[in-house]
């Protein structure tokens, strides 16, 4: 257990809870951002090997994708009611 | 020996929050929203009392990897390659900024200088804790408090010319 | 030491040869810059020359003929990226 | 005792609570997407790398896929609308 870890954890559990409780649509966006940060450092410190950190890349690249997938949809929602 | 560790985090996150909020402002996030999902986060922002441009900035950061991820993947790939990750990691930006239809200056020069700067701190500081850093400083933006944060981005991006 | 200053310095120079005969302009001609998608010598073409240069150095290592063609795929993906990817 | 086995496990299992409860269709994609972040996170806690890599690349394309899905029936239920306003002249 490092204390760099420990500091990342504390704020993924924080940001778990917050995009649960949350109401509004487009606030858990920025919330699930903030938690994939957390997750790929994590990734990157367990893993330790470049190999680790080609796959926090793809999966940080990837998770920003979908979330701009997301964002646009509730726009397209919105003209459309 | 723990309170030189905690000392060592809090310094690369103020050094990591003045890299990408300063580049991200310099190219224009604040200024209008790049992508259609921008725009309506920018105005649920403003909606619940905030500041209209700094809505824009947090919603682009959402829709595409800007300079807050060249900052944190090149301080990871430096972590574990050295000097070389760096530059890896600003052309695999430069691809996930052109998939997401953004030019894709801010993520790379942003991974290039924060690249430069762990390089000239690594006798002090090392790589390890600037990864703690740059997540510190996505939280005081991204999850503490929407609104406080967005009229502080609106003034930075005032003083420096860009939107209003 | 010397070897990789010199393995990165042939791959930049090659990629700017390279792009300088596909006829890239040097700066975006569209105005203000921040916001062109237009590729050009200064941005992106040295960025992905010194990336792919450093790919193949830790995947088969230390070969002066893969330094050449490191610069000449960036310049090539540099003029193409816009088929590649695209237009927005 | 692991971080990140650890956090990948709450985020799994508050996902799959909130796909349950929540009831709007973006706020099941939303919580659907939590639950694969845990879901990843579980994969490389074992050291598969090469499994999480196809898995976070095949992430937004089954994403859009569901929201297409989506925009398909907010319009199809729309057009349905509007043609039962106008069916009542049928029935006079």
């Amino acid at each position: 257990m490092d204390i760099v870890e420990i500091i990342i954890g504390v704020i993924a559990l924080l940001m778990a809870i917050r995009i649960f409780l949350t109401r509004s649509r487009a606030r858990k966006l920025l919330y699930l951002c903030c938690l994939s940060f957390c997750i790929s450092a994590l990734i990157a410190l367990y893993v330790d090997s470049p190999m680790g950190g080609i796959v926090a890349i793809t999966y940080f690249v990837c998770s920003t994708l979908s979330s701009n997938a997301i964002a646009y949809t509730i726009e397209q929602a919105k003209d459309i009611e | 020996m723990e309170i030189v560790e905690i000392i060592k985090v809090v310094v690369a996150g103020i050094i990591c929050w003045l890299n990408f909020v300063l580049i991200d402002t310099y190219f224009g996030l604040p200024e209008k929203p790049g992508v259609l999902g921008a725009k309506t986060i920018g105005e649920k922002i403003r909606d619940i009392g905030g500041n209209i441009h700094g809505g824009y900035f947090m919603g682009n950061i959402v829709c595409s990897p800007d300079a807050s991820a060249g900052t944190l993947l090149a301080s990871i790939m430096s972590y574990l390659m050295g000097v070389e990750g760096g530059i890896i990691a600003a052309l695999l930006v430069w691809i996930g900024n052109r998939l997401c239809a953004d030019p894709g200056y801010a993520g790379t020069i942003g991974a290039l200088t924060i690249t430069a700067i762990i390089y000239l701190l690594s006798p002090i500081i090392e790589a390890k804790y600037f990864i703690a850093g740059m997540v510190l400083a996505i939280f005081t933006i991204q999850g503490f408090e929407h609104k406080y944060a967005s009229i502080l981005l609106g003034k930075i991006a005032k003083k420096m010319n860009r939107g209003e | 030491m010397g070897d990789i200053a010199i393995l990165y310095l042939t791959s930049l120079i090659i990629s700017l040869i390279v792009a300088l005969i596909l006829k890239l302009p040097l700066i975006p001609k569209e105005k203000p810059v921040r916001f062109s998608f237009q590729t050009s010598i200064i941005f992106p073409t040295p960025i992905l020359a010194l990336g792919i240069e450093a790919i193949f150095r830790n995947l088969f290592g230390n070969y002066i003929v893969l330094a050449v063609f490191a610069g000449l795929f960036g310049a090539l993906l540099s003029k193409y990226s816009d088929k590649l990817f695209g237009e927005p | 005792m692991e971080v990140l086995p650890l956090i990948s496990g709450i985020c799994c299992i508050l996902g799959g609570i909130g796909v349950i409860l929540h009831t709007n269709p973006i706020n099941k994609i939303i919580m659907f997407a939590l639950l694969e972040v845990g879901m990843i996170g579980l994969i490389v806690s074992s050291y598969y790398l090469d499994i999480a890599i196809i898995s976070s690349l095949c992430e937004p394309i089954c994403t859009i896929i569901l929201l297409l899905g989506y925009l398909k029936y907010i319009t199809t239920i729309k057009k349905k609308k509007k043609y039962g306003r106008d069916l009542p002249v049928l029935s006079k």
